[in-house]
């Protein structure tokens, strides 16, 4: 069985106009009237809000951020942290996986030896360069400790000097995750 | 002496008053306004003392913003032209609305006050001149910026001047056979009467198609979507490519003065400019019968705010239009001049003209 | 001569190779852990298992001798099915902790497991537990968790260094590695161990967690430690400073060369590189002025080098200048600096003479002879055995007759004669990468490039010219002797191209027919031991 | 660390081993075992002895020592109470006679008491499965060991 689908070939110029659509006048009239019925719609729903009437109806698609935000996918690849063992120290063991498979070359780890033989080695400074950083994640899924996790949901760490960009393992250490409740759901943040 | 020169100034101050309000509101309207048409808020972050007040703070902050930023001015350009460059086009947009009446005569005391900045017997012509010197400012800016870009820019908003100021002209001189001046004042008396006894006698009665004509080629006048072709600011860019601060902050101005002048043009010829329908000079005079009679200044203020009202009417339908439609390609504004609305409006002429032929015969 | 065929292909081998050793002249490559050509055959690791036609069972490549008419297939799906079973056993008390290893990037275990490994374990019982990361001697760590008993080191201390520290303990799976108590690894060439061995067990201290092994660049080098002229690879790390504080050479790993050095090398020339990023090492040139040592532009130095050359040759004739040479210079410096002697007419030429006071000696590697290329400077005709120790120089120069001395990298006042000669020394000017005393009484002093900086050869005890290549760039303003001396030769109107490398060689071949006859090869014609693995692994 | 260490009558065992044996190093384990019975267990100090008097590394030595289990490192008590706890005595339920032998002497698994009259230690197979649970004290076979019979045992021993 064979379906025959029309497809269109290639837009011809004015083909399939009728004459009143040609003249462009009353297509101009159903534009304008569709953007003023916009217009008037949100301008009633704006001026109940400010009544304080229908508030649980948006006016607006827009996410008033920084006073709103809306829930990241948990899989979001947002600003790095590195995650803890149980007594605090940082879970990395300086293999330096994650700054060699860095395509950005962004991760700068010096090494140093850990008093206990179990844990051998240790970050003696753990840097992230986030003015290069390209949040590829490979770091994350390179890791074999998972000792370093794209998942605090931060997207906001400007800063107005290249230096201020550079973490350094304490700030990665004390990255708190900051969550939303759901995907795309929006809250007020205080 | 005197009086007549403090009375001239008030109404220069005035209607500069009501003109550059009017501009910084739009700066604002034109932002709320496509937020609301395209469901979103606008701007609303400006804040003094945390008040925000709907974003009415954000023409202040453009206005600071412009003054303060750095006011460049490209190497090898020449500096002179590229500095008196949008002193020129803001200044004839500005003087272009003096012609514009916006009420009718205001008697304090014994003294008949004309609400018209210059009362011209060539009001119409007058505007027109006013408008299309404009054009050199434009010119001059992308010429003076020496920018290929900027030069081009320039030249595109030559030629769109030229193809659009004809039918400008020709669409209103079918009005102007109706209503046989050219005195912005006379016309708008003329559209004080009454046609078939309850329609007010305005002009968009007698000119349809004369109207569409001119609000169409009004809009390409001030370059403003779908229009904008001289300018536009984010891919094919402009004249004022060059320019920075307060001097583009004067382009930016330029835009909607025009917008303004080209509303109060649209309001004065074909919507009876500060006429209320049955309202005279001693109150309604409804078409059943009935009469209210009002002061002559009581009166006046009505006609002064329908004038404003109509203004406002005609920027909101300004924005709308521009928010609704894109751009035209060069081709198409150009074969829209001169190919239709030239040959339309010179219908409009002739068909005007059999019409009234007819009827005074 | 037993005829066999590997892989379909015929080989014909001496009487008592082994099949490995085939397979390798057939550039076929087995695995392997416990078989090292230069040890004896343990055959404890099962690694190089193969097929060989004919045997009712799997033979182990690295004890099968060759026999003729032998078919012999390397890889086949049951050998691959056991060497897979192999590694499984080999690492089921592994920690698998190669995250913390120094040695992954570079281990075997990892290399093999990638190529036949069983990629999900099966292991679900409790690993063994053993002591982890304890030094063993000065050099040596040792983890018994790591270590898979191939007992390579265990032979090399038997074997080759003859020290019998290792051993190894125990029984079953519970044996491990270990030293006696109150001994420790401490022989001469107890590093070679740490190359040996296929897995992270035993690991350098000097170099623990300094780089990952990946990031290292290698350059073939020449030992500058004896006389012996050790083949060596020189690994450094240049693009990530932050990660070993500022040093450049992490690592000196011995190079296989059968004439000279075999795969091993000794302790002290494996960690002879410190001076090279050392802090006194000198980076610019200086002058000694009424306030104090100043700072000098390497132009104003040379100028004033050559200026003072000049000004001693012109006031007091060729013999009141004298050069002052060291046996650690190359064949290149020392030809570039007898071109200028010539040019100059300078005759008064001598070497410190450490041949005197030989140092440690052993009947292996280690000469007493702690000179580089003292052959290099009796073939080139400027050791003269008369004069010794130059001890006539210092008589010269309180005779007032020498007023002015060009020092090459020697620290002349260690010499009890010259210490006190110096003082009555009009001008010294010194050249070396090092302060020394020397250095700080020299009038002026020219920074010179270590040999890791620089291109050139040493001619061993054995006559041997081996080239040695540049590996870094020069620390600060130094610059290769040769280079140094073309400079000055410069401003006394020699043309610089006889000063280029190529054109050196040449010259140095024509008028010393010696070079031509010895080894000038090119350094990189054979690979260290584990180098090669790793290649072939990646080939 | 000398031949010293060494008493006369067993340098002279050593030596009569030393006869039969061309080599020097196939010699070892007779030479070791010979020093236990002498000793009841091999010291440091022998293994040093027995080393220079053979000519071979110590390490080597204490290979041997540490491979074979019947050579002792440690000194024992007068009896040395080895439970196999192999597969077959396992499943016949060794574990309670060694915690009972334990529990009655009040140490652990390899440990001495402390007037050195008992080692309880657990070893593998003794090669007397047809009997198990076997143990065996000093040279001597026990069968069936339950933890009443390893009492019995204790109460007879002590």
């Amino acid at each position: 069985m064979e379906e025959i689908v029309k497809v269109p070939k290639q837009a011809e110029k004015g083909s399939g106009l009728t004459f009143w659509q040609r003249t462009y006048v009353p297509e101009i009239v159903r534009g304008l009237k569709l953007t003023a019925a916009h217009f008037f719609g949100n301008l009633a729903v704006h001026i109940f809000h400010l009544l304080g009437l229908w508030t649980e109806h948006r006016g607006a698609a827009t996410v008033q951020y920084p006073e709103e935000m809306r829930g990241y996918s948990s899989r979001l690849r947002s600003l790095h942290r590195l995650t803890k063992r149980a007594d605090g120290s940082p879970r990395c063991v300086a293999c330096m996986m994650c700054e060699t498979i860095c395509p950005a070359s962004c991760i700068y780890i010096v090494a140093a030896e850990h008093p206990d033989p179990n844990i051998e080695k240790y970050p003696e400074s753990f840097d992230i360069d986030l003015g290069k950083c390209v949040f590829c994640g490979f770091c994350v899924e390179v890791c074999p400790e998972d000792a370093i996790r794209m998942d605090t949901h931060i997207l906001d760490f400007a800063a107005y000097s290249r230096e201020e960009m550079i973490w350094d393992i304490h700030r990665l250490l004390n990255n708190e995750p900051r969550r939303a409740e759901g995907i795309g759901q929006i809250r007020k943040m205080k | 002496m005197m009086e007549g020169l403090a009375v001239a100034a008030g109404k220069v101050a005035f209607s500069l008053f009501v003109l550059l309000n009017f501009v910084m509101l739009l700066t604002w309207a034109e932002r709320k306004q496509s937020a609301l048409m395209q469901d979103r808020i606008g701007a609303n972050r400006a804040s003094i003392f945390g008040f925000t007040w709907l974003g009415l703070f954000h023409p202040l902050a453009d206005a600071l913003k412009m003054v303060s930023k750095e006011d460049f001015v490209p190497a090898g350009a020449n500096r002179g032209l590229h500095a008196v460059a949008p002193f020129v086009a803001l200044f004839f947009a500005l003087i272009s609305f003096a012609a514009i009446p916006f009420g009718d005569q205001l008697w304090i005391g014994r003294h008949p006050v004309n609400l018209q900045v210059i009362d011209l017997n060539i009001g119409l012509l007058y505007v027109f001149a006013a408008m299309s010197m404009g054009v050199y400012g434009f010119v001059l800016a992308g010429w003076a910026s020496n920018n290929n870009f900027s030069l081009l820019g320039g030249l595109r908003a030559a030629s769109q001047m030229i193809s659009y100021e004809i039918t400008i002209g020709a669409a209103v001189i079918g009005l102007v056979m109706v209503f046989g001046t050219i005195n912005l004042q006379t016309i708008v008396h003329r559209q004080g009467e009454l046609l078939l006894g309850f329609l007010p006698a305005w002009g968009v009665f007698y000119q349809p198609l004369g109207f569409l004509l001119f609000v169409t080629a009004a809009m390409a006048e001030t370059k403003r979507a779908p229009f904008d072709l001289p300018e536009g600011e984010s891919e094919i860019i402009g004249y004022f490519l060059e320019y920075s601060g307060i001097k583009f902050g004067m382009f930016l101005m330029t835009d909607f003065v025009e917008t303004v002048v080209v509303a109060g043009l649209v309001a004065t010829l074909f919507f009876g400019g500060w006429q209320f329908p049955y309202l005279y000079r001693d109150g309604f005079h409804l078409p059943g019968g009935g009469i209210l009679v009002l002061s002559q200044q009581v009166v006046c203020v009505i006609q002064v705010l329908t004038f404003l009202s109509k203004l406002a009417f005609f920027c909101w339908l300004s924005l709308l239009v521009r928010w609704t439609f894109p751009r035209f390609r060069y081709d198409q504004l150009i074969r829209l001049g001169w190919q239709m609305m030239l040959p339309l409006s010179i219908l409009n002429v002739v068909v005007t003209g059999g019409v009234l032929l007819l009827l005074h015969r | 001569m037993p005829t066999l065929t590997i892989d379909g292909q015929p080989i014909t081998v001496s009487k008592g190779t082994t099949v490995i050793q085939a397979a390798e002249a057939l550039g076929i490559y087995i695995p392997r852990y416990c078989y090292h050509p230069g040890l004896s055959i343990a055959g404890s690791c099962r690694m190089c298992l193969v097929e060989i036609e004919k045997a009712p069972r799997l033979e182990v490549a690295c004890y099968s001798q060759a026999a003729d008419g032998m078919v012999v297939h390397t890889i086949t799906e049951n050998v691959r099915l056991a060497r897979r079973s192999v590694l499984e056993f080999l690492l089921s008390n592994h920690p698998l902790d190669c995250p913390v290893c120094d040695q992954s990037g570079e281990c075997d275990l990892q290399n093999y497991y990638m190529e036949f490994g069983l990629y999900q374990s099966r292991f679900l019982e409790n690993k063994i537990k053993r002591r982890k990361a304890y030094p063993i001697g000065p050099h040596v760590m040792l983890d018994n968790e790591r270590c898979i008993l191939c007992s390579r080191c265990v032979r090399f201390c038997d074997e080759v260094s003859k020290s019998h520290e290792l051993g190894i303990v125990n029984r079953g799976e519970r044996s491990e590695i270990a030293l006696y108590e109150g001994r420790e690894l401490n022989n001469a060439y107890s590093g070679n161990v740490i190359d040996i061995c296929p897995v992270g067990a035993l690991t350098e201290r000097d170099f623990r967690f300094q780089c990952r092994v990946w990031y290292l660049n290698r350059t073939a080098s020449i030992c500058p430690g004896c006389a012996r002229g050790c083949n060596i690879e020189i690994h450094y790390n240049v693009l990530r400073p932050y990660q070993s504080k500022g040093k450049r050479i992490l690592r000196i790993k011995p190079r296989f060369n059968p004439a000279v050095n075999k795969w091993w090398i000794c302790d002290e020339g494996r960690y002879g590189f410190r001076h090279i990023d050392a802090s006194n090492r000198l980076r610019e040139c200086e002058a000694q002025t009424a306030d104090g040592v100043i700072p000098l532009g390497m132009e104003t130095a040379l100028k004033t080098a050559a200026a003072w050359i000049g000004e001693s040759i012109e006031q007091h004739g060729k013999d009141s200048v004298g050069f002052f040479l060291s046996p650690e210079l190359s064949n290149e410096d020392l030809y570039a600096i007898l071109k200028l002697a010539r040019h100059l007419g300078i005759s008064k030429i001598d070497f410190r003479n450490p041949g005197e006071h030989p140092g440690f000696e052993d009947n292996f590697l280690i000469r007493g002879d702690k000179n580089p290329n003292r052959r290099g400077c009796v073939e080139l005709g400027l050791y003269h055995r008369q004069r010794e120790n130059g001890g006539w120089m210092a008589e010269e120069i309180k005779q007032g007759t020498l007023r002015m001395l060009v020092a090459f990298l020697q620290d002349l006042s260690l010499e009890p004669e010259f210490k006190a000669a110096l003082v009555s020394l009009k001008r010294l000017i010194f050249v070396g990468s090092n302060s020394n005393a020397t250095s700080e009484q020299a009038g002026l002093v020219l920074p010179s490039a270590t040999y890791a900086e620089k291109n050139g050869s040493f001619t061993n005890f054995q006559g041997r010219a081996q080239r040695f290549e540049r590996a870094l760039v020069p620390l600060g303003d130094s610059l290769p002797e040769n280079e140094l001396i073309a400079r000055i030769a410069a401003h006394f109107r020699m043309p610089e191209q006889p000063f280029e490398r190529e054109q050196l060689l040449l010259d140095l071949r024509a008028e010393f027919p010696f070079f031509d006859q010895s080894t000038l090869d090119p350094p990189d014609v054979e690979l260290a031991y584990q180098t090669t693995i790793a290649q072939r692994e990646h080939a | 660390m000398s031949l010293e260490t060494l008493s006369d009558q067993l340098l002279a065992e050593i030596s009569e081993i030393l006869a039969k044996h061309p080599q020097r190093r196939p010699a070892l384990l007779p030479i070791l075992h010979a020093c236990q019975r002498r000793n009841g267990y091999i010291s440091p100090e022998i293994e040093r002895a027995v080393a220079e008097l053979l000519g071979i590394p110590v390490i080597d030595v204490r290979e041997i020592i540490t491979f074979y289990t019947l050579l002792l490192p440690k000194p024992v008590g007068k009896h040395h109470l080895q439970f196999c706890t192999n597969l077959s005595c396992h499943l016949q339920g060794a574990e309670e006679s060694v915690a009972a032998a334990c529990r009655r002497l009040g140490i652990e698994e390899g440990e001495t008491t402390a007037d050195r009259r008992f080692t309880v230690t657990t070893v593998e197979c003794l090669g007397a499965c047809d009997m198990a649970p076997a143990m065996q004290v000093n040279d001597d076979y026990y069968a069936n060991m339950t933890s009443d019979r390893v009492n019995e045992l204790l109460d007879k021993l002590s």
